[in-house]
């Protein structure tokens, strides 16, 4: 195990979350379908299988590779994922840098960028039922202190615990917001979503 | 179990059928040189007229594709099942459509939608190419009526897009265009029913669970759950429910003109939406109101989804022409 | 499980349908005075014209009803859903088409319609009035070759009454008109699949089973079997076997034109129909052939039937100005 | 009992006609649906109903309200059904004469009658798989002779035995035509439905 988190180490990242996209996208579909239309597990399937192989056609630098990973969701996408993940690599690739390599224990500002560009495009506030009330925990999370693999753990745990609380809200934005009171009782599919991804990038940045 | 289509591979089935429809309607539509996603009509576009730009998901045809042509949108972004265009496309179908007047971006009103569209109008500024949005709004059940600008753009969009559409081509300047696409929206009302789910090409299986005997009210075109379930009721009951709803948020006096289009969601066949439209042609005429303009049939579904929606526009004497002027699409043509 | 269904009560679906379609299309459908199950084109029958009358059961919409108007069918017997009208309409439709240059009835070939028609035929006979018949018989999975006036007419109707009513349109005498109408007749070869049964709206139960996976080959318009049940398979292979069929029935040489239809049979949505029709277009080419006209939709459906059916109509010097003799009905216009 | 069979009879035999097709819509719509259009029920059901509302409406003699039961019948249906039936009414009016009544000993000559009629409009040779095989062998046994009752005992029950034969044959007439061997298995609707109007007629002959 290395002390650096490579261009490579990226591309086994990419290759991971298309296995787990691959693995839940019926049930997120499923989810999707009581809140919203049903197409959440496709869209984030097509759109990490889309940046995974831009990831792997760029040679370059962790920054390149993700922004190549930003293009390749949101052109395979649209939808609402699209934009929002495709903003959450651009701030990744934008804090990785140019670089073939970088610590691993820097890692986790990756996730607190995603958050971050998820939350710039989608405007949205934690406890409005979205994928950020996933990413928000975990990128607070990102950036607390301890050994790695410690702040890692506490990183994917904040994203679950967050996606799981999003059954007790009730949506005030995305396709779910028209549902008022109905939403109550079901978690968002984005937010689920997100804390599996949370929990492939923390895996794979333990190394 | 899985639900039963007519495609190769789910994920190949937008781009399959982009395909069919521009070896179907060849003589109206065309696929921009080098864009995958975006068509534009053949004798659309032209100097000094504003270009009008359409577009959303798939699996609502002929919403939105089929009403590209002369007279009407100029260009469409496509985005896949029930997903906004990426920014991409719509990009590509506004520089089609640009014919130095500026461009207009119309599309219901959808957080992914936005999203993207705002995307492709800060990259056309960044192309010195001026584009403006309106999105539609005219599900009235998506909101309540003061909070209108969060409510869903549904079957509306036919009549709404037809009335700027009709704008664009009478060569009107991007403002005026771009007002009277509010205005037909503000004066457009829709509310929907749903009786059976659709189903992604993808995973083919029900995009959610009505229990026999129920139908959703105020249903999406997505298959978003709408604002009550309830128990299925007789066709003249659910057509009153709706007219009682858009009569009242529509306010118009006896003597006033409307469009109408009782619209199929996918499965429901023409003998419903006669049955249908036979109470809401009552329903009018007891209001005072004259239809000037009736359309039946399915303009905007989702995918095999069964139910029906009930769209009224308010007509007055702006929008009345532009509902008259004629269009040539591949999917709708008037006058 | 009862089917989920916008009527009011089952046995007044047709006549409420009607209604609605009257409502709809005043400006060019109307009832003949005292009539209840018969519709004339406002503008179609005239002095020294032939009279088309088509007809059918009902729940095929657009089939039949939507196919009357100036240009195609002068007036239309309208039957129960899946039954024949009994000579009754037949006859009110006859007189009210009437223009003195005698009556052609076009049907599908059905042992139902044959009786009821033949008995309305004779019942003109005494009002001194000629009244010919064309059945349609496209529907070439319905019987061999050699037995083509034992098969079924199905969603070939469209083009086959489209060139008799364009010929009665140009004011051509009867014989012609009729030897015009054997000849399209003739010339179109039509083969469907069905994904899912439809249901009426008395029994609002499944026609008929059709278990998960499978799919009926060669299936009728009614829900009557087709010639064999076998897996669904990719929409590709389905048109390429149908087309297989219908190219080698057909004999077409390299350089004739075709008129396609690519029919949705009611559920099956335009998205799988531009899929097929990627394929039929690419195998039409692949012989040579060209497509001089397209049409894409629920043209002749089966209530909510999934499945779709193909229809090539082999053009010649006379089919071609017909098929394209410009036509106003109330759910079909060209020109 | 009387030995005469009255209009007042009749009427009650069509009542009883309309709440057998009641009670049997369902079943005859499921048979037509394996290898026909599935509406078979509701055409019989929706005639006879016409047809006992023409013959109630109608004060005449039984030939009148026969003829009336045809029209009523032929104008509410059209379909196979209409015609045939119709022509089989309008030929027991013709049997039955014009009279306010008839000797019952002579009523098995109206089905001979229907039975004819029927022939007579669908062209139909027995053994094809339709109506007529229930109706030609009860008009067979109708001929016969020996006690009333006995007699439409016989004509019931060839009537119901041809009916379940046709099972056996491969359809050459009507929509089943089509079929060829998948029609094999199944019974005829029209011939099944043919089998209950004639054991309702018997009934109601018998007194
Ligand atoms: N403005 C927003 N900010 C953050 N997340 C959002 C926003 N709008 C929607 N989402 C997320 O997007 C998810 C839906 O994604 P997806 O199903 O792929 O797109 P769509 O809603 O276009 O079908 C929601 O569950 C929610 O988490
Ligand atoms: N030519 C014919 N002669 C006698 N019976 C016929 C003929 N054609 C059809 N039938 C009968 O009609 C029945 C079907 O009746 P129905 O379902 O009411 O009409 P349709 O076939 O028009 O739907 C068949 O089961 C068969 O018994
Ligand atoms: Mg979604
Ligand atoms: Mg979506
Ligand atoms: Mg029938
Ligand atoms: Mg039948």
């Amino acid at each position: 195990m290395t002390t650096e988190f490579s261009t490579s180490d990226l591309d086994h990242l990419f290759d991971a979350l298309v296995t787990r996209m691959e693995a839940e996208r019926d049930a997120l579909c499923r989810l999707d379908g009581v809140i919203g239309d049903a197409d959440h597990g496709v869209a984030m399937l097509q759109g990490m299988s889309a940046a995974r192989d831009a990831v792997r056609a760029t040679n370059g630098t962790l920054q390149d590779k993700l922004n190549a990973a930003a293009k390749g969701f949101l052109n395979a996408v649209g939808a609402s994922s699209g934009p929002l993940y495709a903003t959450g690599f651009m701030r990744a690739a934008k804090a990785a840098g140019p670089r073939q390599a970088m610590p691993r224990k820097d890692t986790p500002l990756l996730i607190a960028a995603m958050a971050e560009g998820i939350a710039h495009r989608g405007k949205a506030m934690p406890g409005q039922k979205t994928m950020l009330d996933a990413w928000a925990p975990a990128a607070e999370a990102a950036g607390g202190d301890g050994p790695l693999t410690d702040r890692l753990d506490r990183v994917a745990a904040a994203a679950r615990k967050g996606a799981e609380a999003t059954a007790g809200m009730v949506a005030s934005l995305g396709r779910a917001a028209r549902l008022g009171e109905r939403s109550l009782g079901h978690p968002d599919p984005g937010a689920v979503s997100a804390a599996m991804i949370v929990e492939e990038m923390a895996r794979a940045f333990r190394g | 179990m899985l639900t039963q289509k007519l495609i190769n591979d789910g994920d190949a089935a937008v781009d399959e059928m982009l395909e069919g429809v521009l070896a179907a309607h060849g003589d109206i539509l065309r696929r921009p040189e080098g864009s995958r996603r975006a068509v534009v009509a053949t004798d659309g576009p032209r100097e000094g007229k504003v270009g009008l730009v359409i577009g959303g998901g798939s699996g609502h045809e002929p919403t939105f594709l089929g009403f590209v042509g002369r007279g009407l949108a100029d260009a469409c972004a496509i985005g896949n099942v029930f997903a906004s265009p990426p920014p991409q496309p719509a990009v590509e179908a506004a520089m089609a459509a640009n014919g130095g007047a500026g461009v207009l971006f119309m599309y219901g009103n959808y957080a992914g939608d936005v999203m993207n569209f705002d995307m492709a109008s800060e990259m056309l500024e960044m192309e010195g190419i001026e584009a403006r949005t309106v999105l539609t709004t005219d599900d009235i059940a998506s909101a309540p009526r003061d909070q209108r600008d969060r409510r869903r753009g549904v079957a509306g969009n036919v009549f709404i897009f037809k009335a700027a559409g009709a704008a664009a081509d009478l060569m009107k300047p991007l403002d005026e265009v771009e007002r009277l696409a509010r205005h037909a929206n503000a004066r457009t009302f829709t509310m929907g029913v749903a009786l059976s789910a659709c189903s992604l090409p993808q995973t083919r299986r029900p995009n959610f669970d009505l229990p026999a005997g129920e139908m959703e009210i105020g249903m999406g075109i997505h298959g978003e759950p709408g604002v009550r379930r309830g128990p299925l009721r007789p066709a003249d009951e659910v057509a009153d429910e709706i007219m009682d709803a858009i009569l009242e948020e529509m306010g118009a006096s006896r003597g006033d003109r409307v469009a109408v289009l009782v619209n199929s969601l996918g499965s429901t066949p023409l003998m419903e939406l006669y049955i249908l439209y036979r109470r809401v042609a009552d329903r009018l005429a007891d209001a005072g109101l004259a239809i000037h303009k009736a359309l039946v049939g399915p303009y905007c579904t989702s995918l095999e989804m069964a139910g029906a929606s009930i769209t009224v526009m308010h007509l007055d004497d702006e929008l009345l022409p532009l509902i008259d002027h004629p269009c040539r699409c591949a999917m709708f043509r008037e006058g």
